[in-house]
């Protein structure tokens, strides 16, 4: 779910380009640095990077038949861990927004905030969490309940993040935040529900078939 | 491949430095975001719509195609601000200010996907990406960002045929085989896609690579007249809407 | 004529497979094809022969499902295939496309996991679908490959995985895109080999190939396509056609030149076919030599 | 026996390319060589044949120095290639290899970007660089997709423009595995001749194919590989050769057999080469027939 260009005040767009910046500085120079130190690494990142984009442009069946997009926030906190994702994630986005129209320019500091940062923080603490309370459950469930919870939570918690970005940019009139964020959340909720869980089940295939090869 | 990225390499202002282009959509994206939207969403609207279909040749149906996304979201979020939660009225209420509301944002959000895609449909990213380093960006992350846009394609392709595959033995008759195909389509991805970087990187240590990704850029002139023209358009919205401000809000 | 002869396929037994006035384009490009007609007879091995970008992988596209014509339709069978979910499933299940490259079709960790996607689809339970796995890799000969993972499988060996997978569907026609391509001469004549068995055990092959020679010895009939139809017939009527060749852009097989040779030099009762392979005709040579 | 001819080749000029009781193994299988020995005459089309897991391509980057031996060594000019970085740099910036898979060896998407690359790692200034690119852009007649994005080209397109980037390294030998697989005969045709002018500029050329047709018509020597070397020397001698060709599991040209046909016919005198395309065979018969 990407706010589009312009849909943003240009203050709430100013703020949360600089909210989502030090994430974005710390990832980038995390791979910079790795780049640096191994040059052979630059082919990898890019490979990553190209498989940021493609999974986030996958079809997946979302409710009344129509189709959308996973976030891979998930999936991608797991593979490359969120420091990272915040650089891929950025990327991915300004590739969105400039070949996809999926999202805008002055507002990919917003995207980049729920999608880059919060999605994948979510959904690595998701993770970890999940992992150590189900620790003796036997390797197979405790990961594919992890898997689960990471990449349903990330989307969730991007879609989520991006209605607190809303309600803050248009509070109700009457009630302010709250009753704004209920009415956000509420519209968008329909679409995005029902897609964090497909999101968290397609990861589990995607992971467990990883795991065997 | 993808419809803007196909249609930039054949638009008739893809020799014009991206800086120009920068200037005039980036002009007119500040004058809707931070001018009154009425008159200046509809001024850089219709300046934006007419430079695209005019002098830079985009297709309107491909353009109409690409708006259709951010449009639909503008939309659904614009529904939001009709209703009022939580007032004297009850719950959930019809906000009487809710339609002026809506239609700003909407107006203002349209105007401005409208600049985007026309910068989109006008400045290919291969002559865009390497000139990034000029702006400060460290060279390391220019370098990756350009592999990634090459490499993006290349996995495109090969999503795009393994799901046709896929739907060849009906792997997306129902929800439950698509959630397998899905997954299997993203595993297989990811192993194809690595293994392509370490091919690549072979295909690249034949040719010298020590690490550095260093390439030709092509010279495009920053024309002063080019810039003076893409400056122009946004100064005339933002004159023209000064003048209205100042005309209605005058005796 | 040769390039009438779509017409009379249509006159006696049904087209296993048949395109009728199929026209077909990309978004914002020009069209392949206008008003293509396709005839495929039930058990043929019909080779579809043009150059690159002559729509050859478009043709096997459409008539599997996998793209839907702009205008004109599918008859499986004989029968229109209607628009809709239900009966575009059922062509994609009864024709079944297998691409050049095995790699876009291998998308699970093991052989037997990748061979059962398909019937899983079917909505087969686990049983069955594993008595379908088992038949699919015995009729490919590669039994002992179940249990391997498929990225360590050798390049005829992958190929050889997605044809069972496709096998496993138990299609009326297996379409197959350069399904030779990137093999070495013994794993073309292998491959050949057991493509011919699933023939003779009734499955329709409608195969594309680059190689003129390998379409003059095992097709029966042929399609040669550059945007359009070009002629479509006996193998062996268009393929000893060099103007038709040429027209599509191909060069012409060597058995017909040799066979011409061989009956100059009285080696080959005048009207007798040529040789179909190098070592017909170098043995042809010894026996007169010898 | 031309099994020996290896020998000879050391004899007379240094070796353009060379290999001497080279041994090479990938980790955790049995070893692809032991103790092979390769001799590339400077100017000349090298065909490297053999069957699919015979060690085609691991020859051709061992020899580019994309591999390193176990044991034996690398000869350039002559002169043994010590091990150690710059000497390396050094092979590999001579001996240029182009991959099967174009896309292997893109890694930019802009065309002149990605050919100015190993220019200007061979610390060419930007002039010069761009002079590269300009000549090895028209060498292989692609300077219409200088501007071109490389995920906008065909498949044939990209083959080229692979080709430049190496060219433009100015190496003496070009080392090239299946450059012409996917290729339609018309792109068979084009790049040939293509690289026939960079052979008649001074190129060696060592291409790896499975077309025994195109080997008999274009490479001066072959080199038949299984595992080790089978044979090497002249291509017309070990091409005629039917028993050294099973032996590397391979089928014998057509080429041959055609002329040992149109000979018997009394079409050609005994002794002249047979014809090296199926085109020429039947002009030879329509002239007798006219």
């Amino acid at each position: 779910m990407h706010i589009a260009e312009g849909y943003l005040p240009w203050q709430h767009a100013a703020a949360w380009t600089a909210a989502a910046a030090p994430f974005v500085a710390h990832g980038v120079r995390s791979l910079t640095q790795a780049v640096r130190a191994d040059p052979d690494a630059k082919l990898l990142v890019g490979a990553a990077g190209a498989f940021c984009f493609v999974l986030s442009a996958l079809k997946i069946p979302s409710v009344s038949g129509s189709c959308s997009h996973p976030t891979g926030a998930g999936l991608g906190a797991v593979l490359f861990r969120p420091p990272v994702m915040a650089a891929l994630g950025t990327i991915t986005l300004l590739f969105q927004a400039l070949l996809l129209a999926h999202g805008g320019l002055t507002t990919l500091g917003a995207n980049v905030f729920s999608m880059a940062v919060v999605g994948p923080w979510a959904a690595y603490g998701a993770y970890r969490l999940v992992r150590a309370v189900t620790a003796s459950a036997g390797e197979q469930t405790s990961l594919g309940a992890a898997v689960f919870c990471a990449a349903a939570l990330g989307s969730l918690a991007t879609y989520t993040m991006t209605s607190v970005q809303l309600a803050l940019a248009f509070p109700d009139p009457a009630s302010g935040f709250p009753g704004s964020f209920a009415t956000f959340a509420g519209i968008f909720s329909v679409t995005q529900v029902p897609l964090a869980v497909i999101e968290g089940l397609v990861t589990v295939v995607l992971v467990r078939l990883l795991c065997r090869v | 491949m993808l419809a803007i990225d196909a249609a930039a390499y054949t638009s008739p202002w893809r020799r014009v430095h991206p800086a120009a282009k920068g200037l005039l959509f980036g002009g007119l994206l500040v004058c809707a975001l931070a001018l009154p939207t009425w008159p200046a969403a509809p001024l850089v609207a219709a300046v934006a719509l007419a430079a695209a279909f005019g002098p830079a040749r985009v297709s309107p149906r491909a353009f109409a195609r690409a708006a259709w996304g951010p449009l639909l979201f503008i939309l659904t979020g614009s529904l939001a601000l009709l209703v009022t939660v939580g007032g004297a009225q009850g719950a959930v209420a019809l906000d009487p200010e809710g339609p002026a509301r809506a239609a700003e944002i909407t107006g203002r959000a349209a105007a401005a996907v409208c600049c985007q895609l026309l910068f989109a449909f006008t400045t290919p990213l291969a002559d865009l990406l390497p000139r990034l380093t000029r702006i400060g960006l460290p060279s390391a992350l220019v370098e990756v960002v350009a592999l990634i846009y090459r490499m993006l394609f290349v996995t495109l392709d090969s999503a795009r045929r393994v799901q046709t595959a896929q739907a060849g033995r009906l792997g997306y008759v129902d929800r439950r085989a698509w959630v397998r195909s899905v997954g299997s389509l993203g595993a297989a991805l990811f192993v194809r896609t690595f293994h392509r970087a370490q091919r690549m990187q072979r295909g690249l240590e034949c040719r010298g690579y020590t690490g550095e990704l260093t390439v030709l850029v092509d010279e495009l002139p920053l024309r002063p007249a080019a810039l003076i023209a893409a400056a122009l358009p946004p100064l005339l919205v933002a004159a023209a809407t000064a003048a209205y401000v100042f005309i209605g809000a005058g005796p | 004529m040769t390039t009438a002869s779509g017409g009379d396929a249509t006159a006696a037994p049904p087209a296993a497979l048949a395109g009728l006035g199929l026209s077909f384009g990309y978004p914002d490009s020009a069209p392949v094809f206008a008003g293509l007609d396709v005839h495929i007879a039930p058990g043929e091995v019909v080779g579809v022969l043009g150059p690159n970008g002559g729509g050859k992988t478009t043709l096997l596209r459409l008539l599997s499902g996998s793209l839907t014509p702009d205008e004109g339709e599918i008859r499986l069978g004989g029968e229109p295939v209607r628009r809709g979910r239900r009966a575009l499933a059922e062509l994609r299940r009864s024709v079944q496309l297998v691409f050049q490259d095995p790699d876009d079709q291998l998308f699970s960790a093991s052989v037997t996991q990748d061979v059962s996607f398909g019937p899983l689809n079917l909505g087969l339970d686990t049983a069955a679908a594993r008595e379908r796995v088992t038949w699919a890799l015995e009729a490919l000969e590669i039994t002992d490959l179940a249990e391997q993972p498929t990225h360590l499988l050798s390049y005829g060996q992958r190929k050889r995985v997605v044809l069972a997978g496709a096998l496993a569907m138990r299609p009326s026609v297996l379409v197959l895109d350069e399904p030779t391509a990137g093999l070495d001469p013994e794993g073309v004549e292998s491959l050949v080999q057991t493509l011919e068995g699933l023939r003779a055990a009734g499955t329709t092959l409608v195969v594309s190939t680059h190689d003129v020679d390998l379409a003059w010895r095992w097709a029966d009939t042929v399609l040669l396509l550059d945007r359009g139809r070009l002629a479509s017939g006996q193998a062996r009527e268009i393929l000893a056609d060099p103007a038709l060749l040429a027209a599509a852009r191909l060069r012409p097989p060597w058995a017909p030149a040799a066979g011409r040779a061989l009956r100059a030099a009285g080696l080959l009762p005048p009207g007798t076919p040529g040789p179909a392979t190098p070592e017909e005709a170098q043995r042809l040579l010894d026996e007169a030599a010898g």
